[in-house]
């Protein structure tokens, strides 16, 4: 092949480069090893860390059981090794998988039209809010203290250029749920968008309807978002809310310690141009048969470029196929008896704890830890591998002396008594 | 009822919605071992149903997705040259690893006692990616390339503005990803547009024109988005420090310099890795991704936390970081992901990832060499990883790079990037990476020689192309003129 | 080099053989950590090379059986009606489980104490198969339904030896499948054929007429190859008692009975269970399968070597086995299908194994009904899991049951059986299974009348199918008369 | 559906059937589970086990890397669940793909022609010396006692009624290979095969060589069998053999408990009519191109009936599929360095052992424990999370203080290492 393209050393296909630029030592990294060595290699590391351990950690990332046919279709390589479906007649398979994501996302949220993914729930916040500030050209963000501590310090991070403040409003020191007199004192008119989440950070179902009037009376869009996708099986589809978005992760996805995930934006037809990401729509092929492809890209960065909705380019395709394998798996039944045995093991988990919030929850709750520090529960439960709640403390100092608690269909009635002993 | 429209099943694959009927069930759970909660009792109020959820069996939903997935073309099945997309092997050990138990598993917030396993991971890859692209510091926090450069303009501003002045504007080359402008955007800043030379390459004196003390940043790609190295880089790199501005480079095209040179060398201040194209770790149709962001020295005090601390015996999460520009991500970046970018780093070592470019840079070539004679070239400087024609020769004759895109796939192959960068007329970019044999690299010459052909003795065979996919030519702009983005009874 | 013979690559995927060329690596071993003994030195003699043996890469690997199982049709993309093969959907949990890393690493002569998990699977196993089929022993070393067969014949012939006579003779309906006299006569017995009633059935009169003190036993399939129950099975397993022969049961019919009628509650000695069929475990095309072998107390004693033996805290192998008629097989037999049946087993539970041979019987029966109107019906007693019909119309006008058969893969569907059972001239045997949904069942159905009718309106359409595949009629005649059965370069 | 064919309960459909033979209870099975139950359950089997033991055991069943790529292809539905592809229009890809595996088979084992597989190796030396009975028309079976144990018990199930006796002869105490004078003293002109393993269960090569002419010379067939398929990317392909039968395991499949695994027959040409199991052909399609199909048919049971070459008719596919892409990725020079890595493990770990045979071994070899019992010895490894040898006194009484050790290139030199010291 040198030969043919007229070059005596590979050495020659880079000699055009000025001197001063090129690395004339080797990679300071080790030599190629083995795939044999590899697996071993990160096998040790996945032993070093729990394993093993049953977890009553939630906070934005759940342990659900995997039904065995997500990874299967994720593995294909039809699937796995294709890239973004720009060519419509050779990418089918997968757009044929998003349409078909899209409408589920649809049927959970209730909103009339949902993007191919976000990154994750965090980024799909100031997506959301960003998109706010189009629809109503206001700048000012509230945000609920009862949405993902995390996500609100990323949703910090993209506004802090946007020209509007992002403004935190309070939740219900009995119930948990939004405090509705700050919200409604610091709603105004150059308030773009109250950003809600429900279930929320202390697992608290929040009163959507009622912050979706509020809102709507000081003409700002209510964003409802969610971290944990199970609780859409039972909870009421927030349909008074301008746009939903949220975190798929629970859908298929194993915490995998953070990441990769999937978030989802969804919103009412009217609101439609100014969604960000892609979108995958119906249209026909030349034979007249139905087929799908990526359309309205005039919203995004490779035409629209500074004037984007977004800067967002590769998503997170495949953990959304994962996810729609898993809500095809469950279906309308399954889904909801999945959400049922969350809300079920939760409220046993729950029982005769002394809870700190008095509003209805779905598969977490607060706990206070009455005398004893949520280290010191967390380490006796340690012993006994059991990866407990996680202390509040760190995202709300007043209530360093409370837990948060998550309980799913993998939690077992053994160890969610071994875990309210420790509380007692 | 799905009915054959086509003959044979695989020619007409129903919707879930459509194949759904009342009671099916494709799941079981364990017998609740507690008792039963109302939920409406426990809400509130509970949702009656999912209204049109879809309800089929287990057999339905493996051929489904199965029989959907026989309409895809991959990187398993053939070459896939996108331009700027590296689409190179994913190998299957990184799955494989990727679902080791006790990382797949790992909840962000478990102690650090049982998470040292993850972190040393994220460390290996962090120090690995800093010797590779001679840099001092790494976040891995970013999900893509795109996140990544919002990454590094926050921080670039950051820093701008510890020093008194975040300035106004980012320069950006005419022949940058749409990334680089929409990102610098959303990071208030103002783009100014770099016009590209003859050679499409930054022309230094052209760029020291418009840099001044309101200049922030140049976002730059290099090799740039023809797969031209950026000769002057140094001079650019100067031009801007010389200015207090700092140089943003976009790293999409790294697979072309690993090994060979590193841009914390050539004056580089911020650069992001997609790893999901330099590190082969797959794009699943879209993503999901890694943009993990290099910085020099000076803007390390403003990365996302939190940061990697190595303590005495152990690793822990530095969240004490007074000077960071906050959180681009919750957690701590698409770790799934960051576990196939390392196993692939482990796999080819030092010496295999220089291989690699050399390898990757020879497909390039070869390819130029043969096709040059029946493409145009816009820029004929040597080219790196990628080589860019534009339809010229061929538009004369009415036929564009769309059109010989499709009638590609008639010959077994997923075309090149139609249409960008944007400074040249009708592009064809050519990206074959390092993964593919002399033999497929043969075919794909041959495939494109056979079509410059067919333009001039049968231009109509080319304009109605695909010929040979089960789904003909797809109408784009039906689907854009009145969108039906979701299935409905 | 692999030359585009047809356009699309997936239309020619050349051998392996045609892709190596000299150097090209796939795999990578550890770098050995022990000194390198010299295979000349070590081994007296070493081969040089293995000649022509293929030199590909990675990527060339995973395309390459990527392409070619693209040409496959599957269980996983449609119905697969085979009759007597029970082609069911196959659980993906079940794959997932026979890898769990303490049963498929687990090896045979790993002690007694670390392997009770593996024992105790095999264990459930047994006990579940002789609660379904109401016999009291059960060997789980019979690799397939076959060496099954032969397994129980050994018995029959082990039990008469020790009563003192052999004997010579063992009757098989001429309606058996062929592994059955195949089977006979590997044990040193004579085949006598039975000669099937009008109903396709056994005739109790005819089989009393046979049976003497030659005779060693009889070879029944029940539900027999036409898909009928032997209603006189009582009968004829009595007739054979009485003159001291035995009754072997091929259970390859299996799924219609579980749970309804149980073999050793009519009289049955001996049988086999194929589980690869009855219990899902996949037929990987053409097997591994397991050919699970149930006895009555009197043939216990010679079962093979070694049986699970209960201590009091343990499992424990016993090759204490004075009477038994051996090994056929090393070691236990196909441990990684038995995981996969008793998941199945587990899954289904009692009450789901029962609903799955309704279901089964539910489908046969819809299948039957829909297409009886259009074709002939050799034998019309009630039908059980599978319906058999016979060409006979449409071979009057020169349609044969294999070009139907070729034709039903235009309609995207894997055709029936073919020309078996013998007894049925030019038969077509039905057998969907109970995963299919009812929307499968009438796209079959559908597709069986169209070709109905085009045979009588188009027959040539019929006899040169299948016209939708991207290999048309391959040609087996020619394969016979000049075997080439390996690639030579 | 019932309405459709004229019932009115499921229960009808079996109504015709006979009283006296339906069950009228339920079966005595627990109700079903799910899939998460089902993991979970033979996960905790799986973990009665040995699980992270480094192992030491090979005598026919060899812990070998399995390369990722083994399982992607053969977990994919379109092989994994097809039948037997006698529609060869709808089967080329298994078709193709056993064609190569046959072709594989012949480069490796030197010989003409190779079937689709057997069940195992086991029952591959029975079949092979039913093939040269029926080749030679001659009853006696001369076996090795250097077969495999299981396999010469597997050969006398079978052949207790084909109307010939098997006879076995000796190995020398000195070298572990075949009793020359043994085996010359029991050939004889009823003589149909003389079966041979090598490497043997003793894991010493054997001369085949001169087994052929002394074999040839009586008029009989040599079957020369081996276990470790592995030993043929070094050792001299059999040529003069007439028949090579053995097991694949080695190529991809784990221990798994003994199965399943896949065995292999090849022979020469002028035989191939009397080759039992499947075979795939060259042929062309209609329209002329390459194309795969079943052939040679009329050998088998489905037509031959009771004349059949063998009663076998599902055999071990997938397995072989596996090894077909266990062979590509290795390929020509992977499979030697493999066979290397096996052969310098091995020696590495027999040195300064006291090897009970001198003759040459590839990856197994037998030891004397002096005065430790093999128990002991393995007591003591067990300890150390290390499976020992197989204790030969279980088959061979007069090697009841030997043990057999493998090594492949699994073994860590440290385990070795320990190993070694408790022989010490
Ligand atoms: C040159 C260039 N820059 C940036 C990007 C954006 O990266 P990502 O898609 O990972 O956000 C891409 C990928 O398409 C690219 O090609
Ligand atoms: C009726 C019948 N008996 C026996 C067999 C043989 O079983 P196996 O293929 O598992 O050896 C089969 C399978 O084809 C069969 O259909």
């Amino acid at each position: 092949m040198l030969a043919a393209i007229g070059l005596n050393s590979l050495e020659d296909l880079y000699a055009h480069l000025p001197g001063e630029v090129l690395l004339n030592r080797p990679l300071d990294l080790p030599p190629g090893k083995s795939e044999y060595e590899i697996i071993d290699y990160f096998r040790r590391q996945g032993d070093r860390n729990a394993v093993g351990y049953a977890s009553f950690l939630g906070a934005g990332a759940y342990a659900h059981f995997r039904p065995v046919l997500c990874d299967v279709v994720a593995s294909r390589g039809e699937f796995l090794t294709s890239y973004t479906p720009y060519q419509a007649e050779m990418a089918q398979g997968t757009l044929t998988t998003i349409f078909e994501f899209q409408t589920m996302v649809c049927q959970l949220t209730g909103m009339d039209v949902a993007n191919a993914s976000m990154y994750d729930g965090s980024t799909a916040a100031p997506e959301a809010a960003m998109m706010a500030v189009r629809v109503t050209g206001r700048h000012k963000i509230l945000a609920s203290r009862g949405l993902h501590p995390e996500y609100r310090t990323v949703l910090g991070t993209y506004f802090r250029y946007e020209g509007g403040p992002v403004v935190e409003f309070g939740y219900d020191a009995a119930t948990g749920q939004l405090d509705w007199a700050d919200l409604e004192s610091k709603l105004d008119g150059d308030t773009a968008a109250v950003l809600i989440q429900s279930p929320n950070f202390f697992g608290c179902i929040e009163d959507w309807k009622r912050a979706a009037e509020l809102a709507h009376k000081h003409g700002a869009l209510l964003v409802y978002m969610f971290s944990e996708a199970v609780s859409l099986g039972l909870l009421e589809p927030p349909r008074d809310a301008d746009i939903v978005a949220g975190e798929l992760q629970s859908f298929a996805h194993p915490p995998s310690y953070g990441g990769p995930y999937a978030g989802i934006i969804a919103t009412r037809e009217k609101f439609l141009r100014q969604l960000p990401g892609r979108l995958v729509g119906e249209t026909k092929d030349s034979n007249g048969n139905r087929a799908f492809c990526l359309t309205l890209s005039t919203r995004e960065q490779h035409i629209r470029r500074e004037k984007a909705t977004s800067n967002i380019c590769t998503n997170q395709a495949l953990i959304a196929l994962m996810a729609t394998v898993f809500m095809s798996v469950y279906g309308k039944e399954g889904l909801r008896e999945l959400a049922h045995q969350n809300l079920s093991k939760a409220h046993y988990l729950a029982s005769g704890l002394d809870r700190r919030f008095s509003a209805p929850f779905f598969n977490e709750f607060v706990v206070r830890t009455n005398g004893k520090t949520p280290e010191a529960i967390n380490a006796t439960l340690l012993e006994q591998k059991i990866a407990g709640g996680l202390p509040l403390g760190r995202f709300y100092p007043e209530l360093s002396d409370c837990v948060l608690l998550c309980a799913t269909e993998m939690s077992k009635r053994e160890h969610m008594d071994t875990v309210r002993k420790a509380f007692l | 009822m799905p009915g054959k429209t086509r003959q044979h099943i695989s020619q007409n694959e129903s919707l879930l919605f459509e194949i759904s009927s009342p009671g099916k069930q494709g799941y079981q759970l364990p017998d609740l071992d507690v008792p039963a909660v109302d939920p409406a009792e426990a809400l509130g109020a509970a949702r009656a149903e999912i209204e049109d959820f879809p309800e089929v069996s287990e057999i339905e939903v493996i051929r489904h997705f199965t029989r959907l997935s026989s309409w895809n073309y991959a990187i398993d099945l053939g070459m896939f040259p996108l331009g700027s997309c590296t689409m190179k092997y994913n190998p299957r050990v990184n799955e494989h690893v990727a679902r080791t138990e006790g990382l797949m598993w790992a909840h962000p917030y478990q102690p650090a006692s049982l998470s040292q396993g993850a972190m040393e991971v994220m460390a290996q890859l962090e120090s690995a990616l800093a010797e590779i692209t001679g840099m001092d510091a790494v976040t891995l926090e970013p999900a893509a390339g795109a996140h990544g450069e919002l990454t590094g303009v926050l921080l670039i501003r950051a820093l701008l503005e510890a020093r008194g002045n975040p300035r106004k504007r980012v320069i950006i080359p005419d022949s940058a990803h749409g990334t680089n402008p929409a990102t610098a955007a959303i990071a208030g800043y103002t783009v100014e547009n770099l016009k590209s030379n003859a050679e499409g390459a930054v022309d230094p004196a052209e760029l020291a024109r418009l840099v001044n003390d309101d200049t922030a940043a140049l976002m730059v790609t290099n090799p740039n988005t023809v797969g031209i190295f950026e000769k002057d880089i140094s001079r650019v790199t100067e031009i801007m420090h010389s200015k207090g501005a700092l140089v943003y480079m976009d790293g999409a095209n790294m697979n072309a310099l690993v090994g060979i040179a590193r841009p914390g060398d050539f004056g580089v201040d911020v650069m992001h890795l997609n790893l999901h194209k330099t590190f082969s770790t797959p794009h699943g149709g879209g993503g999901p991704g890694s943009g993990a962001v290099v910085v020099k020295k000076h803007l390390e005090p403003f990365l996302p936390f939190p940061r990697l601390k190595r303590l005495a015996d152990a690793w822990e999460w530095d969240y004490d970081r007074p000077q960071s520009i906050g959180k681009v991500r919750a957690f701590y970046g698409n770790f799934g992901v960051l576990i196939r970018a390392l196993a692939y780093i482990m796999a080819h070592g030092g010496p295999g990832l220089k291989q690699a470019t050399l390898d990757a840079l020879l497909n390039a070539n070869y390819i130029r060499k043969g096709i040059e004679g029946y493409y145009d070239m816009p820029y004929t400087s040597p080219s790196m990883h990628e080589c860019v024609f534009s339809h010229d020769r061929q538009a004369a004759l009415g036929v564009k790079t769309g059109d010989i895109a499709k009638r590609l796939i008639d010959y077994g192959f997923h075309p090149y990037t139609v249409s960008f960068p944007l400074i040249v007329h009708g592009a064809l970019m050519i990206e074959p990476t390092e993964t593919e044999s002399k033999q497929e690299l043969d075919l794909f010459i041959e495939a494109m020689i056979a079509i410059a052909k067919e333009v001039e003795t049968n231009p109509k065979l080319v304009l109605d192309a695909p010929h040979c996919t089960r789904t003909p030519r797809v109408d784009e702009v039906l689907a854009a003129r009145k969108p039906v983005l979701r299935w409905k009874p």
